[in-house]
């Protein structure tokens, strides 16, 4: 298919969009493995409830999940102003705020997929490396995070995925300003919006499509490597 | 090193009771599948707290359920071989073996890997991940890794069962000169009365997770019928004396008589150890003449006992030394042996298992 | 050069980037429009966004943030009108005629009536009250369809799910599948409003000339292209 | 907290989302379960396409996913079309259209969660099963199924948890019908489209959240159940 | 049952050819650590499909790559215990054992659950799950869950290796049972001398993938001293005769000459097969009197060869009957032993295995 030649401004969401996706799912990545391992291994007060808070984004429409941002990220939120004040970062109609929105929408999808990995993890490995000296975050480190890597992948593409996709809780908290928080999906959704912006729509969802897909593929061949080295022990 | 272990625990309906304490060296714990050997093991790695519990390696206690302590099994300065081989399928054979220095404060100078790698004839696999390994190969690796971690005590669980006779003969005196040259106190489990017999220092006799015999390689393995079946026989200590007759033969000197034995690498002067099976014994009631066997020891039965399968269980005073004999009751019969009377036994120098070397 | 953020409703897309191109050409300030639901935007507002003009899709949403004081008052003008029309498949239209009595529960038949959300979108909210005032709601109630904005009722007229639709007349004209079969009366529903204002915390200093030009005739062409009529 | 009394309307989208999400979630399974087989074990021509395919939903804005399916499902949609002709199914407007949705919009998430399950199968054990005289779909049945239940129980609750919040879908595909398709979170998002509408969008979020909650709360306890025969082998 | 296996195949590196053919009962795989012998097991259970291969179970064609024949593994009527128990985690240790069951086609008479159960000692662990097991009760599980199976071959990869003796004792008298009873092919790897000798009917050889050697247990064992270290000896077969003289003890006669046996549950007519190790034989210029040992067999040096540490082996002729036998250098000196010398061979009744019965 010949894609037609993109305006300035699609061109400029296709970027943002690319940004917004890879660092919230890269920054939520550290987060989504602790909370994945502590819902996997640890039986704490409160398990049920930090599994359930993860899970809120899926269960909430995305509106109102973009809504609870701006309540509570925003300039006039208490985690925004906080977060304002102390340093000086500002999240409402910035591109980071655009990342966050994505980042809370696949963190469910990125906890589970890791946290099925971690589950897989065999405990015999995780002692045997007890005994040959290592501590638990060094086995933590050397045993348990490569083993679960499959899950990780798993997890990094779904989040990915769905943060390509976002758009209901992104345009609500962050708005839909062109090369700040308009990513690839809001401009899909404004082209839905007006009459014959169809041809506009496709235009940009077969572009989407193409970079998941692009993402899909570089982590199935990532995965593959990764469990051809495990495989058939 | 001592060594002392006092154990409390319940896992399911098992409970474990076991107290023994070791001079040093191996002790082996030894008993039928599901007396509770590998539980005891378990604990002593750390891997289970005991619900009471106390182990004290030299001076250092790594538990102390009544102090609350309970040293972590990353800081135990453990060597241990599992039963199964749990290598990291993610790393390759060289990381698996190098996993343990990766950690270790510091490397004895035991844990010398060309050494170790040769030895377990690991040079070939190295660059391999374990996923393709036979079962051997596996347990060999497994046995590398523990020993490069360069530990302060050494836990092996049944670490030569799948490998071929050739391979054992390689393993063994290795293990034999962890035991002697660098004191390294190890707790070994194994089915194997022979392996028992030649490493252990002690033995820890187990049935139902509690200790039904602790005792020197001799007194348990003489006694033990049960748990030894066949392999019944005495274990006996000396000093190795060189002979000028036969360069391939050395003399072990015992209290009032003496064994030939196969000279091997042994050097005079050095304490020696050797297991004689019970049914490995002839009796001769004159002495045999041109006969192959070079042990003809004179003696004195001191009791006999009737045994399962028509067997007859002999045990002889040669000079201050007690061995045990095995023959059939028909034999018995026919020689007419009683208690106190005055016999030779007939050992085939070669039946005896190359000795190690004691402390 | 000054730059004006526009939060506008996102029915207004096609026009609004035509005549913001003029206005920048001619102004050389520099404006950016966000599109969304007039909720979202009017919510993003009272969290402080940095809008400095906001254009509704109906009255509500404007009165929502003038009451809470955060547009300018005297800025604010109801800047455009629309027509609710009536759509049916173009294979399948036939003229109809909208007036008090008229008998749409049996022109649609067994089918569904589809329309914007008659509680939440504004397109619905103006249909319902057009049917009510005409005499028609009762028995077309149960067959309404409410979609979630009124292009999506515009998509199943025009997909053939629903034999009949209420939608604006601007999305009704840029269809080609579709046709309108007739228009409702103006005094049938509430005017159709689109109103704008400066918001009150505004940052641009060229907001008050934006919003004039948006009155201007050469912007109004724009939107008259598109169907909307201009209010004065 | 206290709920406030409830309208009939409300009952009526609970009930219908409770619906509609369970038999989303159950008739998309045994697919499931299917296409999550073939991309952990199979390598065939078309692998990477299948997988995207599945990952459609989570790339597209649920709006243009709502469009698809409406062209594909609806009454002249070549699909639908057929199914009318054929079955006498007509999905369009009907809630069994928003079990569609939903369960589309899940399906990737429910693929991926069993997939992971299937590849931390050990090969071995149904090495073993095959030795001692089961067949391919008994070893299926009787070894791979059993172990992994966990990645199933994860599935089921993601796709769950998503089909209570989904609604871009779901609303474009069959519309907003009170006791027909108007679930929970289109009931939501409706509240949240008129000014004052915060009091009624708060009230049926706090009731999807406690549907949610139940939910998972029954998934764990299901799913420690399961582990805990599995446990330590 | 006849039995023919002909493979070649590629596995990264390792490359295995084994051609071998046994007339039914048991062959055993014998070689060292990583020689194939798990691999040529796989095959043979249609677990791999190998580059090239062909095998036979009586007239049944498992795998015939030539003509595209490869029977998937469940229709093979396989028992398969593997080297690593693999037991199904998510079942109980009675649905284990009972799995096989679903899919047979018939129950084989010798596939009794309460009997098998018993002799494995498994009443009490049958609600448990495999997790908590220990190590050999896993292995015992495995052999049962096999068994039960009612499989018309039986594929067996160290089976006893985790085992103690006394358990060794039990399951091994089954396995001949099944051989002897039932005509069901075993394919059995072991490392244990003492097992294959006791069991196998046909040894092979394997070392690098290949087959060094195929013949009886007598032929391969007796002369593979590389394979078998100091394990090698005679396998001898004759029927057994009662003895009126005493009870426990039974004859059995061979070619030319006889050997006294414990009698255990051993009939008259019997045929039986014992091993005698090498090592275990004495030899004696003159008769001697007044010994232990009831055998005293007199034969003739019929060859002499010098072996490792110093030892000899010399093959004896008694009676038609060819016995080895191991003495040290020295001995062979001073008895002044050379080929053609007429000699007695002194064997220890009790020291022989318990004989298995032959075919
Ligand atoms: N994919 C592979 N690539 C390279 N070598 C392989 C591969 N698979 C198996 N091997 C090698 O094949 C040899 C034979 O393995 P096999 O498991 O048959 O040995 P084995 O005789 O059963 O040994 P053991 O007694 O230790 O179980 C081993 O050396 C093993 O490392
Ligand atoms: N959680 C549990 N519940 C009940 N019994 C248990 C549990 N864990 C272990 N056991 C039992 O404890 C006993 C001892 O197990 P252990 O692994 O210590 O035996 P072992 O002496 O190492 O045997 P083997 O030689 O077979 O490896 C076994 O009978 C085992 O079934
Ligand atoms: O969760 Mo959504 O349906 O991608 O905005
Ligand atoms: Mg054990
Ligand atoms: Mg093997």
């Amino acid at each position: 298919m010949e894609l037609p030649s993109l305006s300035e401004e699609e061109w400029t969401a296709i970027r943002l969009s690319l940004k917004v996706a890879s660092v919230a799912v890269l920054a939520s990545l550290p987060l989504g493995v602790l909370v994945a391992y502590l819902l996997a291994r640890k039986r704490f007060w409160g398990h049920a409830l930090l599994n359930g808070i993860v899970h809120l984004p899926l269960i909430l429409p995305p509106v109102v999940t973009g809504y609870l941002l701006l309540i509570a990220f925003g300039r006039r939120g208490f985690i925004g102003s906080f977060l304002e004040s102390t340093f000086g970062l500002i999240l409402s109609f910035r591109w980071t705020g655009a990342a966050l929105a994505c980042a809370v929408m696949g963190f469910p999808l990125m906890v589970r997929s890791i946290r099925l990995s971690i589950e897989a993890v065999d405990l015999k490995l995780e002692e045997a490396a007890r005994t040959l000296g290592a501590s638990p975050v060094m086995v933590f480190l050397t045993v348990t995070l490569p083993l679960m890597l499959p899950g990780v992948i798993a997890g990094l593409v779904l989040a990915f995925a769905k943060a390509m996709g976002e758009f209901g809780a992104t345009i609500t908290f962050v708005s839909n300003i062109p090369g700040e928080t308009q990513t690839l999906s809001a401009a899909i959704y404004t082209f839905t919006q007006v009459p014959g912006g169809d041809a506009g729509a496709l235009r940009l969802t077969v572009i989407s499509i193409i970079i998941s897909m692009a993402a899909l593929l570089l982590s199935e061949a990532l995965a593959r490597r990764v469990g051809n080295r495990i495989e058939a022990e | 090193m001592t060594f002392a272990v006092e154990i409390r625990h319940s896992q399911g309906d098992f409970r474990i009771e076991a107290d023994f304490a070791s001079e040093g060296g191996v002790t082996a714990l030894f008993g039928r599948s599901g007396s509770g050997k590998t539980s005891v093991l378990r604990i002593v790695g750390g891997l289970v707290r005991p619900d009471h519990g106390r182990i004290l390696v030299g001076d250092q206690v790594l538990l102390d359920t009544s102090k609350g302590i309970c040293l972590p099994p990353h800081r135990r300065g453990l060597g241990y071989v599992f039963q199964e081989p749990r290598l990291f399928p993610h790393l390759s054979v060289r990381q698996n073996l190098n996993y343990g220095q990766w950690f270790a404060r510091s490397r004895s100078s035991f844990a010398d890997p060309d050494r170790i790698i040769g030895m377990l004839g690991l040079e070939a696999l190295l660059p391999r991940r374990p996923g393709s390994l036979s079962g051997g190969e596996k347990q060999r690796v497994a046995i590398g890794r523990a020993l490069l971690a360069s530990p302060r005590i050494l836990l092996m669980d049944e670490p030569l069962s799948a490998l071929d006779e050739a391979r054992k003969a390689e393993i063994l005196p290795y293990i034999e000169r962890l035991r002697d040259d660098l004191n390294l106190p190890i707790l070994y489990v194994s089915h194997s009365v022979g392996e028992v017999a030649r490493l252990a220092d002690r033995v820890v006799a187990m049935a139902d997770g509690r200790v039904t015999g602790i005792g020197n390689a001799s007194e348990i393995l003489g006694i033990q019928t049960i748990a030894t079946g066949r392999e019944s026989g005495s274990v006996l200590e000396g000093l190795v004396r060189l002979q000028d007759e036969d360069p391939d033969l050395a003399a072990i000197a015992l209290r009032g008589c003496r064994l030939l034995v196969p000279r091997g690498d042994l050097h005079e002067g050095q304490k020696l150890r050797v297991h004689i099976p019970a049914r490995e014994v002839l009796l001769a009631t004159s002495k045999p003449q041109g006969i192959s066997a070079l042990n003809v020891l004179k003696g004195e039965i001191r009791a006999m006992t009737g045994s399962d399968g028509g067997a007859v269980d002999i045990a002889l005073l040669c000079g201050e030394e007690v061995l045990r004999a095995r023959i059939t009751g028909l034999s018995a019969k026919r020689m007419d042996l009683m208690v106190g009377q005055s016999i030779h036994a007939i050992i085939k120098t070669v039946a005896l298992d190359p000795p190690g070397r004691a402390r | 050069a000054e730059k004006i953020i526009v939060f506008a409703a996102a029915s207004m897309k096609t026009a609004l980037d035509a005549a913001n191109a003029v206005y920048v050409r001619k102004s050389g300030h520099q404006v950016t429009a966000s599109y969304a639901a007039s909720s979202a935007l009017a919510k993003q507002i009272e969290a402080g966004a940095p809008a400095d003009v906001f254009i509704s899709a109906d009255l509500d949403w404007m009165d929502y943030l003038a009451k809470k004081n955060l547009i300018k008052p005297d800025s604010r003008k109801n800047l455009l009108g629309n027509r609710i029309v009536l759509v049916a498949p173009k294979d399948k239209a036939k003229p109809v005629d909208i007036k008090a009595g008229f008998d749409l529960s049996a022109l649609v038949g067994d089918g569904k009536l589809a329309m914007g959300a008659v509680n939440s979108v504004p397109a619905g909210k103006y249909g319902k009250a057009a049917l009510e005032k005409l005499g028609a709601w009762s028995a077309v109630a149960p067959k309404v369809a409410g979609a979630e904005n009124v292009r999506a009722a515009l998509l199943l007229v025009s997909r053939g799910e629903a034999p009949y639709g209420i939608v604006y007349q601007t999305d009704a004209a840029a269809d080609p599948d579709v046709s309108i079969v007739g228009t409702f009366p103006p005094d049938s529903h509430p005017a159709i409003i689109y109103p704008v204002a400066q918001v009150a915390d505004a940052r641009s200093a060229a907001a008050s000339d934006y919003l004039k030009f948006l009155s201007s005739d050469e912007a109004s062409g724009f939107f008259t292209a598109q169907g909307f009529s201009i209010l004065k």
